[in-house]
């Protein structure tokens, strides 16, 4: 009786909900990261300029949930395409298949640095993923060398590192909410965390405390969330020299007559240094386009082919004087063909 | 649905030709001597039009409410056994994509043959239903209007009856109000229940740490995840405070000056230039804030030393006062405009200078009503957003420090549902509690406030 | 002040015509009587007040003796009021109100560029026609003139003071056991006492009284003429006045006014009795007003 | 002063005591009216100064620098098959044409860091808008056109002096050898300041010298009319029944009190509320401007209605007496009689009212009309930001040109707000009675 009666409160909201809900579409509706809001903003006013169709609509709602919106089913009323800083998990891919969508293709559209930057009053310092990761952390190995975790006793720079200058550690960076947030973490935290060979260990024994240990960063000031703001990042970046800032290689191309970009492992964040692979700090973004929808909703070939195409994606592409850091040749090479072909991910 | 503009098409076209048949019959009825009718023709023909067009109406709406889960219904109960035992959200699915064939949407996969015959059934179920509908719906509204016109009497009170049905929809439209109340309680109650099922409510009201740090992902480690909100319920007290501390004194001295001393040329300029400080968007103060007001305190506290936040409450509570100044002055002219003339007059009477007069006589006696308008506007502060979301920061600290960042309610209601939109994670829920706590504390505040200025009014009137 | 009166002010009984009736014109409203006294404390000479385009007071002269009441009749609308209130400037706090002429308090323009209105009006106090207690305490009522001026050193003169006023105003022995009360709650006869006592207890040289009674009920009223009568032993008393008997009754000297104009000043007795103008005679006689 | 000889005993040390205190009174009093003046002075100096911040920054985004270049329309690239198909017109590479002129202005640049930066100096419109040119008139390719196209925001920066010149070149965003390009340019009158009309006539873009406002004043404007369409009838409509038609009681109590208490609501709460119920529950579009003016609407009602309910008061009893004394039923004494009197008055509530809805933002984030969007929106279902959301939008994106463009959208938010302010004072003027 109760299942009964769940089923059809169930039904009845299934068939209430989309009373109001459009049956047809002509423009693209895009969700997703905000690291990626600026690159698919220009495609997309390209795409509306340069061709009869409408210029895709595109929300910024960050990876995590432009994914979620995604993934919440397929038709007019859910969007086409996620714009996302990091790769889908899997465990998104079910919950998007539990909901109907089951085609999805993915397109990796280039990389972007996410600069550590100081402003030009700074120290520039020279600093490595593990100084990154003792400053940050939550937790840390215990100083004195016992295999053991600590809350975070280093208050500055020298404390972590001898070389390093005796200065406040007070690293603005991404809110919990943003990708920005979750690349910094696995490429900065997670590698510096694998420097201690005891907790490497933990990978594999309790991946669980291992995560908890490597991405948890501190709350006790030396980590200050400011907003998905950039802007106002660089403008504190000005005021305050002995801040650091995390933000994407774009912000730091924009402002580079305000801030600096710090060398990491002795690699300056550079265009090159970047789309070489040389810069350890860089995460690919991507988009996910709903394989059932390309067909149906007008223009999505053609846009996904503005995306993919020379003159964006390419090394001299509009993209790439965005800030992007254009695929390596073969690399782009084989996400072009994927595109034409919408394959779509196993 | 494309058959509902077409059906109300028809039923206007009916109810105007019952408007126009049951005038010639009242007409008819009082052999051409209107002053025989009860009502005016034109009521009687309003009466057959209703008469017409509301019970057609009323049975269209009930009828497009339930039309979809009954067929839905039906269409489950056809579909083959296997698929009707699985569980409700992949039945769901299944009803989508019928749905979604029905109606020429996009479908998840390649439908089966089950899923065509499926949205067959569907599509045939709903033509039928179109087609009874549209029946029923004519025959009713003929029925109905038919019924009205006969009875048309020269007795008849058409218009009383016409007049109840308007009265009825001036109560239908005055109970949108409660409609809204009850909207903004349910949308935030409900998602509050279950954030208060994942963290207990005396942690959110008492927890000295806020850190909405939950894994976003399964796979990803969160933080504490500490949700106590008193750092945001300080850091908006904070902001409101310095907000006040600029707009009272600001806005009392000046509804002061411009009631007791200005003339009536200064009055008529200053009042409403003032005024215009209310009318300006709040985002245009974000913006004001951010670009202009925080980095001129920031460079300030620098040149004296001190170490300034960028996103200082001090300069979003700043903008956030000038705000404000109007709502406090021109609530505060009013209630000491309803001091009555003959206080200024006893204490002028007796050689009271006209500060003494306003300190000790006007300010006592409005002062009730000042505070009124001070809770109003304290309600209108803590209830701020633009201002806050551009200017103040995102820290949660709990520092009574106006140099340092501090994090408001409203920013964090923004910052968790425009960061990132997953409806189950208590961070997100987190965002309706706090709407909830935000709702009620401003209700709170404004009823007081309500209260103590309609008792003020009622003393003076 | 009802318009129709206004309009019956030169409505005259038709079979009782008066040999002015169809004359009264400006050049017949001449001051008649005594405006003169021996050493005044104020002395009015050729007072006009406009309201904007109005000429509300035309040409008055008039003394207030030392320790008279002076009572003030006349048609609604007539200048009474606004006569009254030039005597201690009240009419600064109308906009547009402009008042020329002399008034000399003690032998001093009070209209005088240097004259601060507020000690003026610590000598010249005024109690209005509607009680006006402050929302206070019956105590901070009687206290607040003291208070601004800064008459009394500490709270037990001050205390002194308020009692002393009270007793004067006839009120204490009703207030004395709830002076925390809140001023506005007494009846309104006790209002106007308070309002009363507040003037005195600042120790005014004159009190001026527009109309104290007409709100009044004839226990209250008697009540405050009474206290009117003790007064005038230690203030000099300007009283507007609606009622002729009260007039007769409290005031050693009484003016007539009618449009403006004051029309006869005379001994109270004396105007009431034998009326030397033809218009007081109407008014007296209820022909009018 | 005057001897107080004469006074009577006791006034003449009250009156010597009061004497001696007036300085300090005086001095009191005038303090206490400096206070006041101080006040509405520091209220009118924030008011000026936000203002004259707003205009000082954002008075030049009202011209826009445009760039004269000369362009070969090489008929091979253009349309090598010579067919004039307006599809082979519209795909064709012009912003190559572009780069080619330009190197052709400057071809002693090489290298492809400073050919970067040469491209850099015409805007990325450029090539859309020779491609109109030349669809607009096919006859062209082939010949050499000369056309004013806008240039890079960085160049317009420096041409209204936002660039400082003489900083150091690191710090600068314009490197040196482009400052020269740029003034040869201006020696040649290849950049001029024009009005920029763009502004007015084009969405939004990525590109500070190509975005404009006229998506988002659309989206405003659908989304006004929404509001305005509901919330008069809705608004006027509660507000006869309770002034007119009610009955005093605990019903009626309640709506007044919730009416009172919904007026000082938080505005994000009624984002909230239309996150919940209108998108999760009802499935309407998100970043549409019907979802937006709907939830304008309830935030806007309680302003109409209380606004309204004033309007039917100030109306004296009288009239309804006298209609209701000839025999008119309740109904039509305020039909006929009530309503009318007492509309101006409804209007000038319901202006406040849009003025609010106009100027709020904060709802509208919550709803999905943070997005970007290029083309103007058409009507009520497609998606629309609306001009205070751009203005937020703007405020966060990076390029410093869009400080300028912010601040001239307010420029035209704030005229919008000042001339529905206008219109209704001017019909309070017009209409004013007094009872």
């Amino acid at each position: 009786m109760k299942k009964a009666a769940l089923a059809l409160a169930v039904l009845s909201a299934v068939a209430t909900a989309p009373v109001l809900a459009q049956s047809s579409r002509d423009y693209i509706s895009i969700v997703g990261s905000s690291t990626v809001y600026p690159f698919a903003t220009v495609v997309a006013e390209q795409f509306g300029k340069a061709t009869k169709f409408k210029t895709p609509k595109i929300e910024s709602t960050g990876s995590g949930g432009g994914i979620k919106l995604f993934c919440a089913g397929v038709g007019v009323q859910h969007p086409d395409i996620t714009n996302a800083s990091r790769a889908i998990k899997k465990s998104e891919l079910e919950q998007c298949a539990t909901n109907g969508v089951k085609d999805v293709v993915e397109v990796k559209i280039g990389y972007d640095g996410l600069s550590v930057a100081e402003s030009k009053a700074g120290k520039d310092m020279k600093l490595t993923r593990r100084d990154l990761f003792l400053a940050l952390a939550k937790q840390v190995p215990n100083p004195n060398g016992t295999q053991t975790l600590v809350d975070n006793p280093y208050k500055t720079w020298k404390d972590v590192n001898a070389a390093l200058p005796a200065i406040k550690i007070e690293v603005l960076g991404p809110p919990p909410t943003s990708g920005t947030r979750d690349a910094f973490v696995e490429l900065v935290m997670d590698e510096g965390c694998d420097t201690f060979d005891f907790i490497k260990a933990m990978k594999k024994a309790d991946k669980k405390a291992y995560k908890a240990t490597c991405q948890t960063i501190r709350e006790d000031g030396g980590y200050v969330e400011a907003g998905e703001n950039d802007n106002l990042i660089v403008q504190k970046l000005e005021a305050n020299p002995t801040a650091l800032g995390i933000f994407g290689f774009s912000f730091l191309d924009q402002n580079r007559d305000k801030v600096r970009g710090l060398s990491i492992e002795g690699v300056q964040p550079e265009f090159e240094t970047i789309s070489n692979g040389s810069y350890p700090v860089s995460r690919p973004l991507f988009f996910y386009v709903k394989k059932a929808h390309v067909a149906v909703i007008p223009g999505m070939k053609e846009y996904l082919g503005e995306f993919i195409s020379k003159k964006a994606m390419g090394e001299e592409g509009y993209l790439a004087e965005r800030g992007l850091i254009p695929l390596p040749k073969d690399e782009y090479a084989t996400v072009s063909k994927r595109v034409t072909a919408l394959d779509v991910m196993k | 649905m494309t058959q509902t503009p077409i059906l109300l098409v028809l039923l206007l076209a009916l109810s105007s030709a019952a408007y126009y048949f049951g005038c010639k019959r009242a007409f008819r009825v009082a052999d051409g001597k209107i002053r025989k009718l009860h009502s005016l023709p034109g009521y009687y023909g309003l009466y057959v039009a209703l008469w017409a067009a509301l019970p057609a109406l009323l049975i269209l709406c009930a009828w497009l409410l339930f039309q979809g889960s009954i067929i839905t219904r039906m269409v489950v109960s056809s579909l083959p056994e296997s698929i009707q035992q699985l569980g409700p959200d992949r039945l769901n699915l299944v009803v989508n994509d019928i749905r979604n064939l029905v109606s020429g949407n996009i479908v998840s996969g390649q439908p089966d043959a089950t899923m065509l015959a499926a949205a067959e059934y569907y599509r045939s179920l709903l033509s039928v239903c179109r087609n009874l509908l549209f029946a029923v719906v004519l025959v009713v509204a003929g029925l109905c209007g038919w019924f009205g016109y006969s009875k048309i009497r020269v007795q008849h009170r058409a218009r009383n009856g016409v007049e109840s049905i308007v009265n009825g929809l001036l109560v239908a439209c005055s109970t949108v109000a409660i409609l809204t109340t009850v909207g903004i309680v349910l949308s935030v109650l409900f998602e509050s229940i279950r954030f208060f099922q994942a963290v207990p409510i005396t942690e959110f009201l008492f927890g000295l740490e806020w850190s909405p740090q939950i894994a976003l992902r399964a796979d990803q480690a969160g933080s504490s995840g500490a949700f106590g909100a008193v750092p945001l319920f300080a850091g908006t007290l904070l902001i409101t405070f310095i907000a006040m501390t600029v707009a009272v004194p600001i806005g009392l001295m000046s509804a002061l000056y411009l009631a007791e001393y200005a003339s009536a040329r200064v009055r008529a300029v200053a009042k409403p230039l003032l005024e215009v400080l209310a009318g300006i968007p709040t985002v245009v103060y974000g913006f004001f804030a951010a670009l202009t007001v925080a980095p001129f305190i920031r460079e300030s506290g620098s040149f004296l030393g001190l170490d300034v936040a960028s996103e200082s409450a001090l300069a979003a509570g700043l903008v956030m006062g000038m705000m404000i100044i109007p709502f406090v002055s021109s609530l505060s002219d009013d209630v000491i405009n309803a001091v009555p003339q003959s206080l200024r007059e006893g204490a002028y009477g007796m050689g009271a200078t006209s500060s003494e007069t306003i300190r000790r006589v006007i300010f006592p006696a409005a002062l009730p009503g000042i505070v009124g308008a001070i809770l109003l506007a304290v309600s209108r502060a803590i209830g701020e957003t633009m201002i806050v979301v551009m200017a103040a920061g995102l820290a949660s600290n709990l520092t009574a420090n106006p140099l340092e960042a501090v994090t408001t309610v409203t920013v964090q209601i923004v910052t968790l549902l425009v960061g990132d939109q997953e409806f189950d994670s208590p961070k997100t829920l987190a965002a309706f509690a706090l709407g909830l706590v935000l709702f009620l504390v401003t209700l709170a505040l404004n009823f007081v406030a309500l209260y103590i200025v309609r008792k003020y009014r009622e003393q003076y009137d | 002040m009802s318009p129709q009166g206004q309009a019956m002010a030169f409505k005259f009984d038709g079979g009782a015509a008066s040999p002015h009736a169809t004359t009264v014109a400006r050049d017949v409203r001449q001051t008649v009587g005594e405006v003169r006294v021996i050493d005044p404390r104020i002395r009015c000479t050729d007072i006009n007040v406009h309201y904007g385009t109005k000429h509300a007071i035309k040409n008055i002269s008039l003394d207030v003796g030392k320790g008279e009441v002076l009572a003030m009749i006349g048609p609604s609308g007539c200048g009474k009021s606004t006569f009254l209130r030039c005597l201690n400037r009240m009419n600064d706090t109308v906009r547009e109100c402009r008042v020329t002429g002399e008034i000399l308090l003690d032998g001093e323009d009070i209209n005088g560029r240097h004259i601060d209105v507020v000690p003026l009006r610590a000598r010249v106090a005024m109690v209005f026609q509607k009680p006006n207690p402050f929302p206070k305490s019956i105590y901070e009522n009687v206290a607040f003139g003291p208070r601004i001026h800064g008459l009394c050193e500490s709270r037990a003169d001050l205390d002194v003071i308020v009692e002393s006023s009270l007793r004067k105003a006839n009120l204490w022995e009703e207030v004395k056991d709830r002076l925390d009360d809140v001023g506005t709650g007494l009846s309104g006869g006790q209002q106007q006492r308070l309002c009363i006592a507040r003037a005195i207890a600042i120790e005014p040289e004159v009190i001026l009284m527009d109309e104290p009674c007409s709100a009044l009920d004839p226990i209250s009223t008697a009540k405050v003429e009474q206290l009117i009568e003790e007064l005038r032993q230690q203030f000099s008393i300007v009283i507007v006045t609606h009622s002729m008997q009260q007039a007769a009754r409290v005031s050693q000297r009484t003016a007539y006014f009618h449009m403006g104009d004051l029309i006869e000043v005379s001994e109270t007795d004396r105007l009431f009795i034998k009326p030397r103008h033809q218009l007081t005679e109407d008014y007296i006689t209820g022909r009018f007003g | 002063m005057t001897n107080p000889s004469n006074a009577q005993p006791g006034g003449a040390t009250s009156f010597a005591r009061i004497q001696a205190g007036m300085a300090k009174r005086r001095a009191a009093e005038r303090r206490f009216k400096m206070l006041g003046r101080l006040a509405v002075s520091v209220g009118l100096l924030f008011l000026s100064v936000l203002l004259f911040s707003i205009v000082s920054k954002g008075y030049t985004a009202f011209w826009q620098t445009q760039m004269r270049i000369d362009v070969t329309l090489l008929a091979d690239e253009i349309d090598p098959e010579g067919t004039r198909n307006a599809e082979t017109l519209r795909k064709a590479d012009y912003s190559s044409l572009i780069k080619q002129s330009m190197r052709d202005m400057f071809p002693e640049v090489s290298g492809r860091r400073d050919k970067f930066a040469l491209y850099g100096l015409v805007s990325n419109g450029a090539a859309f808008d020779l491609r109109d040119k030349v669809m607009a008139d096919p006859s062209l390719i082939g010949t050499k056109v000369s056309l004013w196209v806008p240039a890079d925001d960085d160049v317009d920066m420096l041409m209204k002096g936002h660039i400082d010149r003489d900083a150091a070149e690191g710090d600068r965003r314009i490197k040196d050898n482009t400052l020269g390009w740029i003034d040869r340019l201006k020696a040649e009158d290849r950049l001029e300041l024009r009005f920029n009309i763009d502004f007015f006539t084009k969405g939004d873009s990525r590109d500070p010298e190509l975005a404009g406002i006229r998506g988002a004043l659309m989206g405003t404007i659908f989304t006004l009319i929404v509001t305005l369409s509901l919330s008069f009838p809705l608004g006027v409509a509660a507000a006869v029944y309770l002034e007119e038609f009610a009955p005093k009681n605990r019903w009626t109590d309640l709506i007044e009190v919730n009416i009172n208490n919904l007026a000082a609501v938080p505005s994000i709460v009624f984002g909230l509320l239309g996150l919940a119920v209108f998108i999760n529950v009802f499935g309407l579009p998100r970043s549409a401007p019907l979802l937006g003016g709907l939830v304008l609407t309830l935030m806007t009602l309680p302003t109409i209605i209380i606004a309204s309910r004033a309007a039917l008061k100030s109306v004296p009893p009288s009239i309804r007496d006298a209609a209701l004394g000839i025999g008119a039923s309740p109904m039509q004494a305020t039909l006929y009689h009530v309503i009318p009197l007492a509309l101006p008055g409804m209007l000038t509530g319901t202006i406040i009212g849009m003025a609010q809805a106009l100027g709020e933002t904060a709802p509208l984030l919550m709803i999905g009309m943070v997005a970007f969007i290029a083309d103007v929106p058409q009507g009520v279902f497609d998606p629309s930001t609306a001009l205070p959301v751009q203005i937020y939008l703007w405020a966060d994106s990076p390029e410093r040109a869009y400080v300028e463009r912010t601040s001239a959208a307010i420029m035209v938010l704030l005229a919008f707000l000042a001339l529905m302010n206008l219109v209704a004072v001017l019909l309070r003027k017009r209409f004013e009675r007094r009872w």
